[in-house]
């Protein structure tokens, strides 16, 4: 196959990609957006494989079949609830293959003793620091957000003095691998000390803020393949890895902005910090908080005309999504006019409740954004917050030291009534208590998140 | 150097298609943005089989191999996963 | 062929950039584009130097002079005059 | 100077070209963009210069120099409301200038027998084409605007014809051009034939239709560059050119759709020939039209709360923006509240009567787009029409066979009463009547547009 077909080919897959963005911009099309971009990517690796006829190839193979395998059986297999998780998971697998492929051909180049140029090896040194980092960070932020870590940020002394060192130590290594490229215990190495560097820059992170980091290292992935690219000049490499690394950067920004916290304050855990040590605040809450039976807040709804749905990480975790449905379709059923408001940094990562949201079958067009929603509840008789807590927490507002100062929120204290379900007073993610549970206007309903809204469901069906 | 101010071009060319377009996508398709671009990140399997193509020593054929199972679990998975769901988000007259 | 293919990319993504861009210019500022573009048009200025500059027959000098003239004034006045245009663009409390 | 740093230069100037345009997308950043634009061309210029430091370097200064004098004065001395034809005379220059480059550089190296690659000879025909069709085009453009030749659509038999034959011959030409370049007389035939073919392409496009063909003659000078830029491996032409292009034909696309016509209609002249021979509207008009003076007007205005004034191409050619604000500021001063509504196709050109208000020191966000002053007009005691026709006529929506069935208006015929200012009853581009004129809540004040407005400012102040 003639080179300029080959690159012909590199560029198709690099319009499709920018199509397949293009293509997220509408729910209308995005299915076919998403299409256009694994289109790209079969057509990248075809004229790849096709280009290199070679004693490997049937090993190639194995690898794609197997690779195949293994990631379509995730896909299929992993429920909605378990997304941000799954995409760190898969993030970490390329971190690991650029770790691996930088490896790959290092090694090779030097066991043949072929020229190996300054280029080629700042490259290496590179994409084997960003991708070993990118790896082992992605793999902690899928145990946190599985359960298996702790969710808790892992603070301890002096640790973004031990951060920094690490950091050194592996750029000395890659401009030692650089210098003296003879030795490929250089980039073992760099490798093991970037490993390191990877698991502790994301263990002092709380499992809330893991989609930042996801967002981030995924950024990074996109940027060392970018890399690659201006190591082999290969411009598909250069335009995948560019549109990746801006798509992480504009995340992480929405998602800081959304927090109203700098980048910083999430990246050394600071909000975190803040979240174990905070007072559980007792005296907000105290003789204030009213307590209701499903059967007294489904009073409430068969009052009421305009209802909006706040949903938060609760609902998430107790898989109470279809039971919502069933509940919205019901009170609409008897004239009510209900709309759902979207946080955008409810849940574990950026856009998790509409997704759950849509798996139970309720139109994107009746979400509504944060600032979309919130001159609604004034005239709104019933806000539902089912599992939300800190995108709700009115403190953001008047207490101007807390760790959510200025995050902007949902306004549903502005509602007549506000019924909160979660299976206790314990705080969000950020830490702190919520004066909402203790406000006049406020019903809790305890328990969890899908029990409480099947039993509120059958008392309103009572009616 | 010739070679690294062309590819310069086109990075910076790719880096204003990508804020330009990524900017437009609404907050709903967030979480298929990520998978998705995540997805597209896998195309350092392009780079694996470049490198992982060449004759080889028995250590770099199992990290290539190895590198290749990778990057294809992260683009397939990737795809698939924001292809399920994408399936799911509908309009109301779809119901 | 190389060579062709590297123009060819950075033209696919500056015609994706220019789409993205321009089509969120609103109609207001639709005359400042009109004349802006067509001062950027003037960039075959450059390629009037490009080939102006090389030794000359007298034909050759007398079109390239004309050439140059007529590029300068395509990009000096419409810069200028889109500065002009935008110039009186105010918003209310400007006033 | 080394050829990288000029290449690096060469991509500062496309990224400032790309960030001009991005200015332009908010009139708070449109001044820096434009200035950014113009840094990027001065960068790209100057280091062409520098790169060439050869015997005609004088000749070139000297070129650059009268340019820019000619250029500042024509920029600084045109009137606000001769923008449409200043456009295209600019435009006509870059064109010329790309016919005199491609011939300077072909003439040059057959007088000099260097060697004339293929890809060379396809660049200098295109270019060629390109160029004369751009600077005899829009020349004619320039002249139907500016009034030297007639606004009407010329229309003889077989044109279409002809004009294909000529296109057809052109690319004869460039074809002999390639394979027989040692003749360079195929150049200067080549040219005289294109630019024919410029001439006989717009005279059939009516006067208003005229900014239709200069965006997309610039579309084309932009992809004339880029090709150029193909030919010499240049990445900044390319960009700077695939920018242009697609500005022009994204343009070109607007306007097509708020007229509701496409392309093709416009290029070959239909709208044109049909107004030619329309029906002047007698019967509509008969016995209906209330011609009102400017003291009854201004009564009509005395008692309104609210009003919409609707500028078309009559205010520009009256050059009444100042007094449409002087009226705009004594009503809002009475605590009427002004509002004025832009089609996005009213005037000579697509945002035509923004830049005229703007001049009058009317704020922006004062201006309202078509969607958004549609629904306004129930709530509206007087839509004040002055010097608007075509996108006010109600035809557009009942007449399904007209020339400009279906192109979405302003409503103002919904407004309580309509007040049009135009000198009197004949039509607009178009050429045909509007019901509009003749309808039951309208008064005409017929006048020249600036002088009816004062005489209606000096007629309310006597209230
Ligand atoms: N989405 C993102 O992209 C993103 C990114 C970075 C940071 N964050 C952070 O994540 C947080 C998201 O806020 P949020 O309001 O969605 O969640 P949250 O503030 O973390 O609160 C979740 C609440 O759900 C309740 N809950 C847990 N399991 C439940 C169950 N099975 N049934 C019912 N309730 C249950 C918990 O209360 P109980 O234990 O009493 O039940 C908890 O108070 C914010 O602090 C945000 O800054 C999000
Ligand atoms: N803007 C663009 O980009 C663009 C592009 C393509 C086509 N067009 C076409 O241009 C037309 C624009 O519509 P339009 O409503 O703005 O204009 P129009 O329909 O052309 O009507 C202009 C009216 O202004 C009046 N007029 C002329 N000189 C005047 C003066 N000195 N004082 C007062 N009135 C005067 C004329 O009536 P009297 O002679 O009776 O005074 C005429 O009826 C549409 O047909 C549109 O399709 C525009």
């Amino acid at each position: 196959m003639s080179g300029a077909l080959i690159n012909l080919t590199y560029l198709a897959a690099s319009a499709l990609f920018v199509f397949c963005l293009k293509g997220l911009s509408h729910p209308r099309t995005a299915v076919r957006g998403n299409l256009l971009g694994a289109l790209g990517m079969l057509l990248a690796v075809a004229v790849t494989l096709l280009d290199r006829q070679i004693v490997s190839f049937e090993v190639i193979l194995a690898g794609v079949l197997a690779g195949s395998a293994v990631g379509a059986v995730f896909a299929v297999k992993v429920p909605m609830t378990a997304m941000p998780q799954m995409v760190a998971l898969f993030n970490g697998f390329g971190g690991g293959a650029s770790l691996l492929v930088a490896g790959a051909s290092f090694l090779e180049t030097v066991s043949k003793g072929g020229p190996l140029p300054a280029q080629f090896l700042v490259a290496v040194a590179a994409t084997g620091i960003i991708g070993a980092v990118t790896f082992w960070g992605s793999l902690v932020a899928f145990g946190k957000l599985q359960g298996l870590v702790t969710e808790r940020a892992v603070v301890f002394r002096g640790q973004q003095a031990v951060n920094a060192a690490l950091g050194l130590v592996s750029v000395i290594l890659g401009a030692w691998l650089v210098l003296r490229p003879e030795d490929p215990a250089g980039y073992l190495a760099l490798s093991a000390v970037a490993s390191v560097l990877g698991v502790l820059l994301v263990i002092p992170i709380g499992g809330a803020d893991m989609p930042v980091v996801i967002a981030l290292l995924n950024s990074y992935s996109g940027l060392a393949g970018a890399a690659t690219g201006f190591v082999l000049g290969n411009n598909v490499l250069i335009i995948a890895g560019s549109l990746v690394g801006a798509s992480g950067i504009i995340l992480t920004r929405i998602m800081c902005l959304a927090m109203n916290r700098s980048l910083g304050n999430v990246l050394f855990g600071i909000g975190g910090t803040v979240g174990t040590g905070a007072a559980p605040g007792d005296e907000i809450y105290e003789g204030r908080v009213k307590a209701a039976s499903p059967e007294e807040v489904a009073m409430v709804f068969d009052a009421a005309r305009r209802v909006v749905v706040v949903p938060g990480y609760g609902m998430a975790v107790s898989q109470a999504q279809h039971a919502v449905r069933d509940l919205a379709n019901l009170l609409e059923s008897r004239g009510v006019e209900v709309e759902f408001a979207v946080h955008p940094v409810a849940g574990r990562m950026p856009g998790h409740m509409n997704v759950l949201l849509a798996e139970a079958n309720i139109p994107y067009d009746r979400l509504k954004e944060m600032d979309e929603a919130n001159p609604g509840f004034a005239q709104t008789d019933v806000a539902l917050v089912i599992g939300a807590n800190d995108v709700v927490n009115p403190l953001a507002r008047t207490d101007p030291e807390g760790p959510i100062a200025g995050m902007p929120i949902l306004d549903v204290d502005k509602a007549r009534t506000v019924v909160v379900v979660k299976r206790s007073l314990s705080p969000g993610f950020a830490g702190i208590p919520n004066p909402l549970f203790a406000a006049d206007n406020t019903l809790m309903l305890f328990g969890d998140g899908k029990k409480a809204i099947l039993d509120l469901v059958a008392a309103l069906k009572e009616f | 150097m010739e070679g690294l101010i062309a590819s310069l071009t086109v990075f910076v060319l790719a880096i204003f298609v990508g804020f330009e377009v990524i900017t437009k996508v609404p907050p709903t398709l967030h979480t298929p943005l990520m998978s998705g671009s995540n997805a597209i990140s896998g195309i350092t399997l392009v780079g694996a089989l470049l490198s992982a193509g060449h004759q080889h020593s028995l250590l770099a054929t199992v990290l290539g191999f190895v590198a290749v199972v990778f990057a294809t679990v992260n683009v397939v998975g990737g795809f698939l996963v924001t292809h399920r769901m994408l399936g799911m988000f509908r309009k109301k007259e779809d119901r």
